[in-house]
């Protein structure tokens, strides 16, 4: 066998679970945004429906070129993040969670009773117009802008908010603008994730943006590790890549499956202290 | 008029069922501020355990009531002495906790999945007598108040114990800084597994009182009070015992009250979402819960 | 690639089912009547049959899963045909992917609209509600004299929304009033505000979309609320299932149902499976399990009409040609848009047990 | 010996805080422990309360071993910290942190006793049902000290119980001090305030980088020109 | 010249009168102290003077600027830099990413040309880091530059906090309590950086209630007791006000 024909047959069998494995990856690296500025937001969901259904909706019934959508969607986002950050921004911790939940479930409602959002049967067919090297061009361009925000003013003002945000205050850190960014950057980088994931998969059904979705980007972060940029990118693709492994390796179908993925993902959090980036990682603490 | 008094009734009812799945979990997550995600899960076993008792051990629902109630809070021990004891003295205690909660939950699902199945099931139909009165043209059954009023008085005993009682100290003395609360000579592991112990008891009696009245119980049960019983903890306010309650009879106001002015249920929800949204900007620490006190 | 020279040759077929997550329920029983129908299937074949190598798997009720599970059916075991995915949120996704690669693939339980139209690979055998609604409206009309309801659906749902889409058009078409139509979510347990509501309107009949977790949950309620047994419930698909009837106990008596299969159906393939499922499973069949095993039995018979399990191609036209097939679901035949067509059947439930009052 | 600490070494991580430091506090003593910031002080009332693990060495405690002895049972014993940096509860209110400093003790005489430290401190009683959070640094410090003392002590742990205090109730925290070694507490104490606490204190130690440097009684080490220098000094 | 004016500020906690009618100014240049019984006011005051918390009623002119209703992050952009009580750090951040971080209201670190890798962009980074290495020397903290500030002894983490108040070159330095939890030795250490400070022009405003380290720094001092100020003048006079001997200072013994 050549190794070619590997390759293709390779991606014949995994190309879709590389796809989402990009996809998933910006979604959590949504979420590293406003954890790195010290909040917990649980509407990156939201916002990557919100871009999905922007773009889906502009590509379908417009005829709008893919690439102007996927801006457009991006835009749409970070829009309603600029009108939703300002109030709720001002709410700390579980509150801040809960309220951006409550603002996602609205989200997901709406798209179930709106007819151009299709209902609950959702928005389809969407044209698949999406490809690998768009999703990791993406991603590669999303993961330096992080990598170089960490050092500039922007990335240290998250910094010092998320440390503790009386002290940034006091050291002239205006705290409502940097959350809001902070905020708005996540919701675009969702936004552009969801319209990728819209337009890959045909469809897109208000049941994605839920709960468990928004919880899952959280996920993602602490078991990669929130140290650095490319721990959600690592978490993220275990945790997609989890059941297909499981699926190799023959781990049959159904609640086994299920059982051994939730032991796994707990023997990752108590082994791992700092996620799978402490595998990477020199700095050991 | 009927019908409104009607959907009041309605609105307490659920409210209160909604109070008593945040009651036990606001124990472990508004007062220790620890985030279990495993609760529903709990919620969702003790519920299939009593049913499995009654079923296939033949146990009235007296006795398999308070075992499985026991066993809940067994469960509670392990969730504590499994996700949470071994990540305390992390820096992230908080996000990881969270997250081997949700793992523990995943496979608590799964083991439900396994063991009972994934058919929706009920306690056989003479479990309890029910009682259905019909009152001018309003109808409210006995289990409804038994619900309402176990709810209550849960919520008027546990303010109680939190507030006076020692070990009620003792909870939110580790609540506010654990290592005071080491130096000041509470042993901090037993209480936190003792607070999971009567947070998951407390959680596993909900499931059961849950599927006595609603008379569904499945693996999945847990997952769509859930959301909803962390709305309601923290918009009755966070460690507010009373505000547990209260918040989840809002909330459950908010859902029939849609229903009931706007004559259709379609926007229930994102207006009972809208409603908390609107709660928490007026009053960024929910109903009951206390301001932020001073920081500089 | 053809080793067709064994004595038995195998045919790949990829059966995949949501057994965790939201839709695990329906998956169980599913994964239940398609095993059934393969030992059955591998039993009769005997030694030069055809054998079916059946890769079960599971989509975890996401359309996600669902693509790495199709793709790994495809490129990886190169299956023959796919019976499956349980949702139809995942069929929109998963089934455009059999189209592409030419593989045949049989929704058992997909009912939402469009996804036959995805292209001439997709099949079902689930009758959607749009066929089965009418006759149910229709009859009780006749029967009842019903001329004013109410609704009452699930709205997050493409299942039961489907259904609230057909009979909304049934009850236009028949002239029927719709007093109000409330909505619930999925897995909600409490439906007291919105049958308040409805009570307050006093109509003829509640019509529900809903699957068994709420259908059963809705009738007790209703009937608790003091809504009165001459006010007739008809429920669709979603209420066909043995679990309804123990888990509404007393109250489901008088209810509705319009299905697209019975088990008290008095077709013998029908009976014999009834039997063998209750034995083996110790549960009686719902109506998934029954389109899943008659989906195998429908591939199964494709396969040998085309000759050879390894050209998809024949398989899928030897499925298009399906007509009067006997099976536990009445005589199957497709239509020329590869959905299913045969006789669906109006059940009333008395003294706890299905019982059919019409066709 | 009320307390014996024989080459006591702490350590966070591979830096050990504490290195091979042997002391002992007679029953019924005042001691003194300086050192300047990062000495180690801290570390070591915090490895004596047990609430950080110890490296090596070990603690006797009136004749008791007790180095693997779990904080809330040396709590039990009598050994109460009154630690740097107040940490008072600050959700809960100004009496009820009075009351759960008395947690590992019988109920009897709380109510008395928290009038009592109501009587010393006034603002504890006008206080009394604000969250203790909202008080002044210096109110908080009487209430942490207050908080101690109503776990009845055997040995008295206190750390820099002066930080932020006025003046004022600097000299009444000494006050207490002395009144409490009258009546048989034994104290050791770390100390901002190096003059005054040698001034009541019977014994001394002196640390620097976690390991010992000079003891003497308090009256010695006052005279120590080294002493005077680095800790005690004239003016600024 | 005032370079701060406090004019007739008042502040209630519900019942609570922290503050009532506050007067007094502070000369650009000098070293200003506030001392007074615990729950004076002087914390409430300083939260107050940074924007931290808003008046009940009064005025505060900032180099003849009112700024009493501005933003915290207002305030201090207009060179006010203050620091806690009971200390707040970052503590997850080394001792130097402290003070780089305190470096916001000076430090551009504009993004473009970073995310162009242009030279300048390391160029500055590498002269913020000294400035901040410098700053931590200022305190005797250069040797703890990678310890966390989490790790820290109580009395490092006081300088900490002063060397990330000095790392934005503020016009106005507010100390709540610098040397808390100091021995002599570090006291003057102390003293010694603040003169320093004053020297190179820096207004400093401090609350403490280490008396030989306040009359031996402080050019004014004001008094506050119950909310109200009793006295503000020279460390002399104050020292021998009677209102001051009886509710603050009392009879020294030791000295
Ligand atoms: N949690 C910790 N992790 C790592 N190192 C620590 C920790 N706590 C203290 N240290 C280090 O241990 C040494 C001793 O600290 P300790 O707090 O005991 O000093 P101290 O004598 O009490 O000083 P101070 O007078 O400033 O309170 C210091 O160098 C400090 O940096
Ligand atoms: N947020 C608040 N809520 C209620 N009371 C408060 C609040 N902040 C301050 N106080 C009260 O106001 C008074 C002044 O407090 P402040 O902290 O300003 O005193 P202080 O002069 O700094 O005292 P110390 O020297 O002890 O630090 C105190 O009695 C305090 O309890
Ligand atoms: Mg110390
Ligand atoms: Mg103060």
């Amino acid at each position: 066998m050549d190794l070619h024909h590997i390759f293709t047959q390779f991606y014949a069998v995994y190309g879709s679970l590389i796809n989402f494995i990009g996809i998933n990856s910006l979604l959590a690296i949504s979420l590293y945004v406003t954890l790195s500025a010290g909040q917990l937001s649980l509407g990156n969901a939201a916002f990557a429906g919100i871009g999905g259904y922007t773009a889906g909706i502009l590509t379908m019934y417009l005829n709008v070129p893919y690439m102007v959508a996927l801006c457009a969607a991006t835009l749409m986002s970070g829009a309603v993040a600029v009108v939703l950050g300002f109030p709720v921004l001002r709410l700390r911790g579980v509150f801040l969670a809960i309220a951006t939940l409550a603002f996602g479930e609205v989200v997901r409602i709406l798209a179930i009773n709106l007819q151009i959002t299709g209902g609950a049967e959702g928005l389809t067919p969407i044209p698949n117009k999406t490809q690998a090297w768009m999703i990791f061009t993406a991603l590669a361009l999303v993961g330096y802008f992080m990598a170089v925000l960490r050092r500039s003013r922007i990335g240290w003002s998250f910094a010092s908010i998320r440390e503790d945000e009386t002290a940034a205050k006091a050291m002239g850190i205006n705290t409502t603008w940097y959350k809001t960014l902070a905020f708005t950057i996540g919701a675009m980088i969702a936004g552009l994730a969801g319209a990728m994931s819209a337009h890959l998969n045909y469809i897109i059904t208000p049941g994605e943006f839920g709960f468990s979705a928004a919880v899952q980007l959280l996920i993602y972060n602490i078991v990669g590790g929130t140290r650095i940029w490319y721990g959600p990118v690592l978490g993220a693709a275990l945790l997609t890549a989890l059941p297909e492994i499981l699926r190799g390796i023959g781990v049959s179908a159904g609640p086994v499956r299920m059982g051994v993925n939730g032991f796994i993902l707990l023997m990752v959090i108590l082994f791992l202290p700092n996620g799978l980036v402490s595998l990477f990682s020199r700095r050991k603490d | 008029m009927n019908i409104f008094l009607q959907q009041l009734i309605n609105g307490v009812f659920i409210g209160s069922v909604y109070g008593l799945f945040a009651i036990g979990y606001t124990l472990v997550f508004g007062v220790l501020d620890i985030l279990n995600l495993a609760h529903a899960a709990v919620f969702t076993l003790g519920g299939l355990v009593a049913l499995w008792l009654v079923q296939n051990a033949a146990l009235s629902i007296w006795l398999a009531f308070p075992l499985a109630t026991l066993l809940s809070g067994i469960l509670g021990l392990v969730i504590n002495a499994v996700a949470f004891a071994p990540l305390r003295h992390r820096p992230d205690t908080y996000f990881s906790g969270l997250i081997s909660s949700i793992a523990l939950a995943i496979i608590f699902e799964s083991a439900a999945l396994g063991i009972f199945g994934a058919r929706t099931v009920r306690f056989p139909i003479n479990t309890i007598t029910v009682h259905i009165w019909q009152v001018a043209g309003v109808t409210i059954t006995s289990l409804q108040i038994e619900i309402v009023l176990i709810a209550a008085c849960l919520m008027a005993g546990l303010t109680w114990f939190l507030r006076h009682s020692r070990a009620g100290k003792a909870i939110r003395a580790v609540a506010e800084n654990e290592r005071t609360a080491r130096l000041l000579g509470i042993h901090v592991d037993s209480i936190i597994a003792f607070t999971f112990f009567i947070s998951s008891a407390l959680g596993g009696a909900a499931g059961i009182l849950f599927g006595l009245y609603f008379g569904a119980l499945s693996p999945d049960m847990g997952r769509s009070i859930e959301l909803k019983g962390l709305a309601v903890i923290v918009l009755g306010g966070m460690g507010s015992i009373p505000g547990a309650i209260i918040g989840g009879i809002a909330f459950g106001l908010s859902e029939v009250l849609t229903v009931a002015i706007s004559g259709t249920s379609n926007l229930r929800d994102a207006v009972a979402f809208t409603v908390l949204f609107a709660i928490l900007l007026l009053r960024p620490s929910g109903l009951f819960g206390r301001k932020q006190i001073r920081e500089t | 690639p053809a080793p067709a020279k064994a004595a038995a040759p195998e045919a790949k077929i990829g059966i995949v089912f949501s057994m965790t997550g939201g839709a695990a329920s329906y998956g169980a029983t599913q994964k239940n009547g398609a095993q059934l129908a393969v030992d059955e299937i591998n039993a009769a074949a005997g030694a030069t049959g055809i054998h079916i190598k059946p890769f079960f798997d599971d989509d975890a009720s996401t359309p996600q899963q669902g693509i790495n599970v199709f793709k790994k059916f495809i490129n990886g075991d190169h299956v023959s045909a796919i019976i499956g995915p349980t949702l139809s949120d995942t069929a929109h996704v998963t089934d455009r992917i059999a189209q592409a690669s030419s593989v045949p693939v049989l929704g058992v339980s997909n009912t939402a609209q469009g996804i036959t139209e995805i292209g001439n690979y997709v099949f079902r055998d689930s009758l959607t509600e749009a066929v089965v609604v009418p006759n149910t409206i229709r009859t009780a009309k006749e029967k009842f004299g019903i001329s004013k309801v109410s609704i009452l659906y699930g709205n997050d749902g493409a299942f039961t929304k489907a259904g609230y889409e057909a009979f909304k058009k049934a009850l236009l078409d028949q002239k029927v009033t719709i007093l109000s139509e409330q909505t619930f979510a999925k897995g909600d347990r409490d439906f007291s505000p919105q049958l308040t509501e409805i009570k307050s309107q006093s109509p003829d009949a509640i019509v529900v979309s809903a699957l068994v977790e709420e259908a059963s949950g809705i009738v007790s309620q209703a009937r608790q609320l003091g809504i009165p047994a001459s006010v007739h419930i008809i429920g669709g698909n979603g209420f066909n299932s043995p679990s309804f009837i123990k888990n509404a106990g007393s109250a489901a008596d008088g209810v509705l149902i319009g299905a697209a299969w019975s088990s008290t159906a008095s077709n013998p393939l029908n009976q014999k499976f009834v039997k063998d499922y209750t034995a083996k499973f110790g549960n009686p069949p719902d109506q998934f399990a029954a389109q899943a095993y008659a989906g195998v039995y429908i591939v199964y018979d494709a396969i040998q009409k085309a000759g050879t399990p390894f050209a998809p191609a024949k398989i899928r036209d030897a499925l298009a040609g399906i007509k009067n097939m006997d099976s536990v679901l009445g005589k199957f035949s497709f239509t020329s848009g590869r959905d299913a067509d045969y006789k669906a059947v109006l059940q009333e439930v008395k003294n706890g047990k299905f019982v059919v009052v019409g066709e | 010996m009320m307390l014996d600490v024989h080459h006591l070494t702490v350590a966070y991580g591979p830096i050990e805080a504490v290195r091979d430091i042997s002391l002992n506090v007679e029953t019924g003593a005042i001691v003194t422990l300086i050192g300047p910031n990062g000495a180690g002080k801290t570390t070591l009332l915090n490895a004596l309360s047990g609430v950080i693990p110890i490296r090596g060495g070990n603690i006797l405690f009136n004749g008791q071993d007790i180095t693997r002895m779990s904080p809330h049972r040396r709590v039990a014993e009598g050994i109460i910290q009154v630690p740097e940096g107040r940490l008072v509860l600050a959700g809960m209110t100004v009496r009820e942190n009075l009351e759960i400093g008395a947690y590992r003790r019988p109920r009897s005489g709380i109510a008395a006793d928290i009038a009592r430290m109501q009587e010393r401190f006034p603002i504890l009683k006008e206080r009394s049902e604000a969250p203790a959070g909202s008080l002044s640094g210096g109110e908080q410090q009487m209430l942490a000290i207050a908080r101690g003392l109503m776990a009845h002590p055997k040995l008295l742990l206190l750390d820099e119980p002066s930080l932020g205090l006025a003046p004022l109730v600097v000299q009444m925290v000494f006050d207490i001090v002395t009144e409490l070694q009258q009546k048989g507490l034994t104290i050791l104490l770390v100390e901002q305030n190096a003059r005054q606490s040698l001034a009541v204190s019977d014994y001394a130690y002196v640390i620097e980088s976690g390991a010992m440097v000079l003891e003497g009684s308090a009256a010695k080490l006052r005279s120590d020109p080294a002493v005077i220098r680095t800790y005690l000094g004239q003016s600024v | 010249m005032a370079l701060l004016e406090i004019q007739n500020i008042t502040r209630m906690f519900g019942g609570v009168c922290a503050l009532n009618g506050v007067n007094f100014s502070v000369e650009q240049g000098k070293i200003h102290g506030l001392i007074g019984p615990n729950g004076a006011g002087k914390t409430t005051l300083l939260n107050i003077l940074s924007g931290m918390t808003p008046p009940t009623s009064g005025n505060i002119l900032f180099s003849g600027k009112n700024i009493h209703m501005l933003p915290a992050c207002r305030v201090a952009s207009l060179g006010m830099a203050r620091t806690f009580q009971n200390i707040r750090l970052f503590p997850a951040m080394t001792c130097i990413e402290n003070v780089i971080a305190g470096q916001h209201l000076i430090a551009s670190r504009p993004l473009l040309p970073r995310l162009l890798q242009l030279p300048s962009a390391w160029r500055q980074d590498h002269e913020y880091e000294e400035d901040a290495m410098a700053t931590l020397s200022r305190v005797g903290l250069e040797n703890r530059a990678q310890v966390r500030a989490q790790s820290l002894s109580y009395g490092e983490r006081r300088r900490l906090e002063i060397a990330r108040a000095l790392a934005s070159r503020p016009r106005l330095l507010l100390l709540d309590e610098p040397v808390a939890g100091m021995r002599h030795g570090e006291v003057s250490q102390v003293a010694e950086l603040v003169r320093i400070l004053a020297g190179e022009g820096m207004t400093v405003f401090l609350i403490e209630h280490n008396m030989s380290f306040v009359m031996a720094l402080c050019s004014r001092i004001t008094v506050l007791n119950f909310g109200q100020v009793i006295t503000t003048g020279s460390p002399d006079t104050v020292s021998r006000h009677p209102h001051v001997i009886e509710a603050y200072l009392g009879v020294d013994k030791s000295s």
